[in-house]
């Protein structure tokens, strides 16, 4: 994975500046190519902090493949390119010098299905602050953050267990709290409840506004009646067509987004009117 | 669907368009809205007629038949509440369910209207009418107009033919007041009038909300299209 | 449609049925007969060989007469081998399985080395002793020894254990990796951590099965030329000294004592055959209770 | 809250007090090269079979030239009167072997498989595949003396017709046991092919109407064929490595026949003879041992190259 | 969450309540209703108080305030739209947000007819009222009650309460037509009163439609608790 | 499995007869237990002909294991029973004398997840009619099925090409052509859409509406929204509890249940409130 500056010299203004809202990462004039294939271009957003963000989009638009800009997980495949910039709190997340490590370390990622490592929930948890070298007391960092997940009232009596013996909404729960154990400043979130059943997806909804309070949250998802629910903010990205790049249409809060959206093609994708 | 201004007319051709059910459940729904529309539109049109020729028999079939009207509109509604329940509408289509569950409320009362129309005429009965009705038919035909442009302002979703319809409704206020006044008059010159004049003063103030309420199907055509929700005629309750 | 398509279709459900039931009867004679074969053999090894079994025949060197001969020397040198051998593939194997599943660049060469690695696996054993033969006990000049044997061992448990291990890595959900990276694990610690330990009862699965292949090997040893008789057990003259020691190991002797035409060599063939079965069902069993201890709830 | 600062969220990363990041960088770069290093052993391995054979065979074809190697017919390298260097009844028997092992193997491999796979209760299963592992790992040698002094004696003579006279050490027994050595093999790997075909590809055709037996072969089978032919060839080329039971069962007697019931000689046969023998290292006829050996490799490889090609061909891409 | 008679307020406390932030916002939605019939109320009360009194500074401000009514109506509009728009609000919860969205639009006009009141007293101005107003006065205090119960019962989505508010109508209607009867008495003895009887007469109807509007809200507060729409009290606009 | 008459005696009046409708499938007093585990318990529910009915409910609550009463599937794993009666067009299907390969050919089933048998679009069209032993043209079966299922003018050029060729959605559609081909008289659909994307859902949905007017549909989904928006019929089941049996709570017409559900349980489940 090279960095290039993106090419159009000046970076465009960002699609729709989210009021005054302070920014927490920020997209400017993004490409990015698998291999030589294209498949994000000049993709210009300003997520708000400790604000949910939603992307919802027609498959394949490259909702995962920004989100995953983001924390710079794209380069764990081969062969990928970005261009362009994502400044996270003002600094260039992709500059020479950063460590990729670090900033997944600030940057969180939930994934679609629940991924608990095959370990028990205290070790699951305490991972996180275990391999970047936590020097405080492990065991209430284990415990505070199990709560802020809303899981503890509900493992707290097995801890020792094995992580597979939880639900999946619980499974995911944990995977959150996870992530939470290392205390980023921002959650990505890929498709965080597509393998739950509706009241997981519920909880783990509830469970996301009560973190909007402390975290930068950015949520994909194909549910648009979930981006509706839980965030604050919500993109809309398409492609003119498989294959083609993923471009962002509109960015907007989301209370405009659903009732009064800007872009014809914004109203078609959310009435259920797709080409 | 609506046609409309935007590009989006354009996909519904071009494209496939998925969600057919919905789509075709969303026009019927307009479509019924119309029909009520029509109802309404011929309840004021014949209530005003019958007044005007003392016609008590039409106008106890107006106000026997409000009760389709009102039929009408509880159909609507349950469908609108259906369609809300079932098909997660947004954005313009869910504006646009909205809107007809407000309108069909103004359709309704514009029925009632037309209703008491008819019930003043069935009080003044056979009695010689103190003058020649004029300005009331007048009046109907203006309120007519606009609840006709109204409606189909909504169902092209065309903000601008919205607003052009308010400008009317001053026309109509104007007559209202003129009306007013003019029997005021009459009661005044001759005591025996004041019965019947305040008849008619009810007669041209049912029209008056008629155009008042054609305005609010007008807002509601402007909240459809854009999203914006403004009070266009002044209300007036006096 | 629906009406027209009784009589289209189902002409044949009788005839279906007893096909099916039929063949029913084919595949359970086919499954029986690799039991009953398995239990002819083991009633026959039984059979001709349990009467020779004993103490004594344990601990007794092998002899040219029938009555006084044990399998000492074969045991140990069994022994000897597989903990030579152990020690040289395990980490070799799980090495190499790491560098191809995590290190190894998409490229020809990585390809080349898997098919390399998956041929290897199907190279027949004897060509492995000629291998052996000629690296080890001529250019290496270690001669016959425990060392020989083990290192030619070493390579040909070495594809398997190495295939095994891959699998094993495989078997880990895809989505532990990146789960690890998001909280800022580095590469090795995303190994160390999360990929070993997951594939860890796996890879030890594998490692037992193939090291209870090298005890019943006998051809590669036999082309190495393993003596078949030997009188004394390797490391008996000092222990640092085992690994130059000549050997011989229990599938040889069982061959030696088999292609005698005396029926009591036969019988204490039989009676080896017991020995070395017993301590190939050990060590599979280990690697089934292992693999069931530590069996996980597999996550798709 | 907009124009707040921006606070770190509560004990924020940003409290680098609490973490020690990046302690143990040299991991990184210095592991990779070790894991490199144990990757090339392998390599090194397939040049070490290659190198050996090849270098010992070359001193031999340039004694023997590949015209004898080829068109002799007869094989008789250390009888010093009459020596001939013609491969191919070592090849015949060979193949005679291994041709009675796969008619064998096949069917009944297969056939264990769909029973295992589509018909055989959980429990069942689970008690059966056990016991053909325990079949497989059996050692080779075991097998010879099986077939020694069991099948033969026991098993052919017994049956009618020309079986009496079946000679002691013979390609029948011989390959009938190869057979039975490479059956949890091919079921084994059938097996797994199969249980890899989708639950719901099952549930699919039975939806559809199908009996147990059309879901087996119009789908199931169908389905998992790469896999089951796969296992077909690298059973196969098993067979033709088999060393240890043709060595003790089927004899030492290389000439081209068909008849089962005869002694037979194996290219495999042969080297353990030479190995057990006298014959002296660095002499024409020990070299022969790389010769054959270079034989059997090639033979194997080809079949495995092929068998590992079908795999990567057919896979099913669920 | 309202608490109602059915069996789930039991369920909101024994068990955790899912979507807090929905039930959140619903309940918001509420409280801003309610505060809307507060507003107008208020905006009731005192227009015929200062119409009593003659304070026609205050009927000025009541006009003036009617603004602050509106924008509520707006802002209650619009949240609506939101929740349709995102929380796919289904059985009782969508009932709710969709009488709701009715009922506001209710509270509005009602706040307008207590600016009309208003505005008659402006044109009435000081002038001495042609009798001490009582029955006025009388009328407006049963319409408040009736506003008051009827929202009331919308909260606690209780039928019962809800049906009781109508019959209370029918008490309004009797003031009314007395009142109305009584001025037109007033009418024909003395011409010079025509002009402040009709205004009076327009003051009365405007509680009349008060009231009406008030057993609309009960009318969706049957329908929010049950799903089913009844027209409850027969529409009279005449 | 093994068939019980339903202990209770008489059947019990089935939870709300679908008004006039011609009832397609009926389960009456239906109990199943999967070894000792009581999994559903008296389940009494009338399936209208040519009408779309949907099942919903909580995870666990037995809607998957009642759709597959309905033909038989369930037999299929070991250890399971059956007690009371499945009437399909007025005959028990668990009677002895039915042969199960029967009731399936007539009663078909759609997926989760799609999947095609690893052959060519047509074979895989073909394959039911194949066992089946028909008799008629099968190029003409084959394309008429495909057009039904709309999908023939996307691969009328390709049927020889393998079925994973297709995208996931039409993959899907594919499995109902298959399903059509043996032309059943029900269809029933297990979350047939909940491996999709939102555009195939709605295509499906679509197709669905289409299908409804020559078979009867009977689709399990965990997407409330579906149902609202695709069924004529709605069953809301529940159970008490993770492991108890599930029932019925309430069937009607998907107008009534989704806006003025009778049993305040339903009403909790449909507007997100779950115990
Ligand atoms: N690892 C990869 N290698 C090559 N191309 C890829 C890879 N991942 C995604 N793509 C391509 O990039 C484009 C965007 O993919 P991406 O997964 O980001 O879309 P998405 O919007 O998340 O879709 P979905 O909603 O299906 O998850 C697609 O055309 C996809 O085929
Ligand atoms: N094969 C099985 N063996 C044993 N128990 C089962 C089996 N399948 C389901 N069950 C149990 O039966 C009950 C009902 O399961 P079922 O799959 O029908 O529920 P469901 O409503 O379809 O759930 P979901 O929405 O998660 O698909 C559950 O308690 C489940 O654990
Ligand atoms: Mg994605
Ligand atoms: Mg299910
Ligand atoms: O080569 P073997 O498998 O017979 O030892």
């Amino acid at each position: 994975m090279t960095v290039t500056p993106h090419s159009t010299g000046a970076a465009p203004a960002p699609a729709t500046a989210a009021g005054a809202e302070h920014i927490a990462l920020e997209a400017r004039g993004v490409n990015f190519y698998y291999g030589t294939h294209l498949a994000l271009t000049d993709i210009n957003l300003r997520i708000p902090a400790r604000r949910i963000t939603a992307i919802i989009g027609p498959s394949g638009c490259g909702k995962s493949t920004l989100l995953r800009c983001f924390n710079r997980m794209n380069e764990l495949l081969p062969k990928t390119r970005i261009e362009g910039q994502v400044l996270f709190d003002g600094d260039d997340i992709y500059h020479p010098r950063m460590d990729p490590t670090e900033v997944r370390f600030r940057i969180g990622m939930v994934f679609q299905k629940p991924n608990p490592f095959p370990k028990s929930i205290f070790d699951n948890v305490a991972f996180g602050p275990r391999v970047n070298g936590y020097k405080g007391d492990l065991n209430a960092l284990v415990e505070e953050t199990l709560q802020r997940a809303a899981l503890w009232e509900e493992v707290k009596d097995r801890l020792k267990k094995s992580a597979f013996e939880l639900s999946g909404g619980q499974q995911q729960r944990l995977c959150i709290a996870r992530t939470l154990a290392v205390q980023p400043e921002v959650i990505l979130m890929d498709e965080p409840a597509s393998a739950l059943d509706p009241l997981a997806t519920l909880r783990i909804e509830d469970l996301m506004q009560e973190l909007r309070r402390d975290y930068t949250i950015v949520i994909v998802t194909h549910n648009m009646q979930q981006a509706a629910r839980v965030s604050d903010y919500t993109a809309f990205m398409t492609t003119e067509g498989g294959g083609k790049p993923g471009f962002l249409v509109e960015f907007g809060s989301k209370d405009q987004i659903f009732t009064t959206p800007k872009d014809p093609r914004t109203n078609d994708y959310i009435t259920g009117r797709f080409g | 669907m609506t046609t409309s201004p935007g590009g989006s007319a354009r996909q519904q051709h071009d494209f496939p368009v998925i969600r057919k059910g919905f789509a075709h459940e969303l026009q019927g729904l307009q479509d019924d809205m119309l029909e009520l529309g029509s109802m309404v539109e011929k309840a004021v049109s014949k209530s005003v007629d019958a007044l005007k020729r003392q016609d008590l028999e039409s106008s106890r079939r107006i106000i026997d038949d409000d009760r389709f009207i009102n039929n009408k509109r509880y159909e609507i509604e349950e469908k609108c509440l259906r369609l809300l329940a079932t098909q997660q509408p947004m954005a313009r289509d869910l504006r646009i369910i909205v809107a007809v569950l407000h309108i069909t409320v103004d359709l309704e009362r514009q029925g009632d209207h037309a209703a008491g129309i008819a019930k003043i005429a069935l009080r003044i009965g056979v009695e010689p009418l103190i003058k020649p009705l004029v300005d009331i038919p007048r009046m109907a035909v203006l309120a007519l107009d606009m609840l006709h442009r109204s409606l189909d302002a909504f169902i092209k979703l065309d903000v601008a033919a919205a607003k052009a319809v308010v400008g009317a409704d001053d026309e109509v206020d104007n007559l209202h007041n003129q009306i007013y006044r003019e029997l005021l008059t009459y009661m005044l010159q001759d005591p025996r009038t004041i019965n019947q004049a305040t008849y008619l003063t009810w007669v041209a103030h049912n029209l008056e909300r008629i155009a008042d309420r054609s305005t609010n199907i007008c807002e509601r055509t402007i909240f459809a299209a854009t999203g914006k929700m403004e009070e266009i005629g002044a209300s007036k309750y006096f | 449609m629906a009406s027209a398509r009784s009589t289209a279709m189902r002409p044949n459900a009788g005839w279906r049925r007893f096909k099916s039931r039929a063949y029913y009867g084919v595949l359970v004679a086919a499954t029986l007969t690799g039991i009953v074969v398995l239990v002819t053999l083991l009633a026959r090894v039984l059979a001709e060989g349990l009467g020779g079994l004993s103490w004594d025949f344990i601990v007794s060197y092998p002899s040219r007469f029938a009555s006084q001969a044990g399998i000492l020397s074969p045991l140990m040198g069994s022994l000897w081998i597989m903990a030579f051998t152990a020690l040289f593939s395990f980490p070799l194997g799980v090495g190499t399985a790491l560098w191809l599943e995590f290190y190894a660049p998409k490229n020809r060469i990585t390809d080349l080395i898997q098919t390399n690695i998956s041929n290897l696996a199907g190279v027949p054993s004897i060509v492995y002793g000629i291998l052996g033969l000629t690296v080890f006990v001529r250019w290496m000049a270690l001669d016959r020894s425990v060392l020989a044997g083990a290192l030619t061992m070493t390579l040909l448990i070495l594809p398997v254990g190495i295939i095994a291990a891959r699998e094993a890595f495989r078997s880990v959900p895809r989505s532990l990796g990146p789960a690890s990276y998001a909280l800022g694990a580095t590469k090795w610690q995303t190994i160390w951590r999360v990929m070993l330990p997951y594939a860890f009862p796996g890879i030890l699965t594998g490692a037992i099965l193939s090291m209870s292949r090298a005890i019943g090997e006998t051809a590669p040893l036999i082309i190495l030329g393993a003596l078949t008789y030997v009188a004394f057990v390797p490391g008996s003259a000092g222990l640092a000294h085992a690994p130059l020691d000549p050997f011989t190991v229990l599938p040889i002797q069982i061959f030696n004592w088999s292609s005698r035409p005396q029926k009591e060599f036969l019988d204490i063939a039989a009676t080896g055959i017991i020995v070395l079965l017993i301590l190939l069902l050990t060590m599979n069993g280990l690697a089934i209770y292992l693999r069931n201890k530590f069996q996980r709830k597999a996550q798709d | 809250m907009a124009q707040a600062a921006h606070q770190a969220p509560p004990q924020g990363p940003n409290n680098p007090a609490l973490w020690r990041r990046g302690a143990h960088r040299w991991e990184e770069t210095l592991i990779p090269k070790v894991l490199l290093l144990m990757g090339m052993v392998s390599i090194l391995t397939t040049v070490g079979i290659v190198v050996s054979l090849a270098t010992e065979a070359f001193q031999f074809f340039r004694a023997v030239p590949l015209s004898d190697f080829f068109g002799d017919t007869k094989w008789s390298p250390t009888y010093s009167l009459d020596r001939h260097f013609g491969i191919w009844p070592l090849i015949s028997g060979t193949f005679l072997v291994t041709a009675i092992a796969a008619a064998f193997a096949l069917p009944v491999g297969l056939f264990t498989a769909i029973f295992l796979s589509e018909y055989a209760p959980d429990k069942l299963r689970r008690v059966l595949k056990p016991l053909l592992e325990v079949l497989a790992g059996i050692p080779t040698v075991v097998y010879g003396y099986f077939a020694l002094t069991f099948v033969t004696p026991f098993i052919l003579r017994n049956l009618p017709g020309p079986f009496a006279d079946t000679n002691t050490f013979n390609a029948l027994a011989a390959g009938l046991v190869v057979g039975i050595m490479i059956v949890p093999m091919i079921a084994s790997l059938s097996e797994d092919a199969m249980i890899a075909v989708p639950q719901s590809l099952r549930a699919g055709a039975y939806a559809l109407g199908a009996t147990r037996l059309e879901v087996a072969s119009r789908v199931v089978v169908p389905a998992a064929l790469s896999g089951i032919v796969a296992s077909f060839v690298l059973a196969i080329s098993r067979a033709v490595g088999e060393t240890m039971i043709v060595a003790l069962a089927a004899g030492a007697t290389p000439h081209i026949t068909g008849n089962p019931l005869e002694s037979v000689q194996t290219m495999t046969a042969y080297i353990v003879q030479v190995s057990m023998g006298e014959t002296p290292y660095g002499t024409i006829e020990y070299k022969t041992i790389f010769a054959v050996g270079m034989m059997l490799f090639v033979i194997t490889l080809a079949m495995n190259i092929f068998g590992h090609w079908l795999v990567r061909r057919f896979r099913e891409h669920y």
